[in-house]
């Protein structure tokens, strides 16, 4: 099933888009199975995604760890922690 | 009144105050990030989440309500491209009582820090870095989780 | 910048607000105590020490800058005759950082409900009374003097 | 020697005025002294200073407390607690 990703910050900027609709294969439970999945799709995607430390989550605009079930969402966003106000 | 607003326009903050003080009121705080310009920063951006930043903030003015009775409350957070000197948030709380206003001002504007999806990119010259996210800011926001 | 006023005029905060944003600040926290509507008071009457007034607002606002590092503090407090709404007192603080500029916030509003010679009159209809003053003032006065 | 007394709020309402000169005899030591002598002046004082316990009060515009010495004072103010802010 298609997942719209959306990136943010240097995420975004090392991948070289904001978004991405994405159709992951069968089996990945969590946010960090599609990670290692979608590192595989360019060198950008490897080099954004190479410290997990470093990424937060939204799926379906609810903030989660990258431990979070995946299954039924629509959009996911991988970003750096925040920095606002 | 329950006002939360994320907008490229700089922010007016004797408009927002103003609107703060609602009939009931006794006191109203408010807080206001500038962008620093003591630190050779050029230009600040802000990027967002569009949708989900909306919602972060709405869920934070909720809790903040639901915890100190509020009577009224306002954020107000800028995007984009922004120079040294302009606004960069805006909150603001009114409650019948200061102890009431002056909790709930300094719990938003802490757990807005860690709570709600905002990036920040310096310029310096020609140097552009992204802000690193702080461990003093996770602190300050975990203090509220605690009590 | 410090700045403390005594004044019969309306308290201006949009003014107030915009002259803390001096270079280097980073954070600006404000207070604004209203009259409030909501308890059958037609008129409340401010009377205070003049000279002494100022002093002691002068002395908070001058603490309150070593304890913090402010880079602006504004304290105005209005006197004579107001009603439901009016602004009674502005309390402003600018620092680097939101820590100190919120903090030291509420230190003066706390210390100045003790500190500084004011006594408020209300009226309801005919009906005139002095304000008592609050154990709860003082105590959160004096959170400010243990730490 | 003569002393500027100043009274506020409730306290300058009994006494029926805000400010008088007084000429204090010898003897007095403390600003609780001289209310004990102000006291006789009039019924209003001595309605205005009945509770001690309510009455603050401030030297040369220095907050002290009652039992605080006045020798060399020029104005002593007399008033309730404080209700601003």
């Amino acid at each position: 099933m298609a997942v719209e990703m959306l990136y943010f910050a240097w995420v975004r900027e090392q991948i070289g888009r904001g978004h991405e609709s994405v159709s992951p294969p069968e089996g990945l439970a969590t946010v960090a199975d599609l990670i290692d999945w979608l590192a595989g799709r360019s060198a950008g995607h490897a080099a954004a995604f190479a410290d997990r430390a470093r990424l937060r989550a939204a799926i379906d605009q609810r903030f989660g760890p990258l431990d979070a079930p995946i299954e039924g969402a629509r959009e996911i966003a991988i970003f750096p922690p925040v920095t606002g106000g | 009144m329950m006002a939360v607003r994320v907008q490229a326009e700089p922010i007016d903050t004797a408009a927002a105050l103003a609107g703060l003080e609602a009939p009931g009121a006794g006191a109203v705080a408010s807080f206001t990030g500038l962008v620093r310009g003591d630190d050779g920063v050029s230009v600040l951006e802000l990027e967002h989440y569009p949708g989900a930043t909306e919602a972060a903030l709405e869920a934070l003015a909720v809790e903040a309500r639901a915890r100190w009775s509020l009577i009224a409350v306002e954020i107000i957070h800028r995007v984009g491209p922004m120079v040294p000197g302009d606004r960069v948030v805006f909150v603001g709380t009114a409650a019948a009582h200061r102890g009431a206003a002056l909790d709930a001002c300094a719990f938003l504007i802490d757990r807005l820090k860690t709570d709600a999806p905002f990036w920040k990119r310096e310029l310096r010259g020609s140097d552009a870095r992204w802000v690193e996210a702080r461990a003093s800011d996770d602190a300050a926001a975990d203090r509220w989780r605690a009590e």
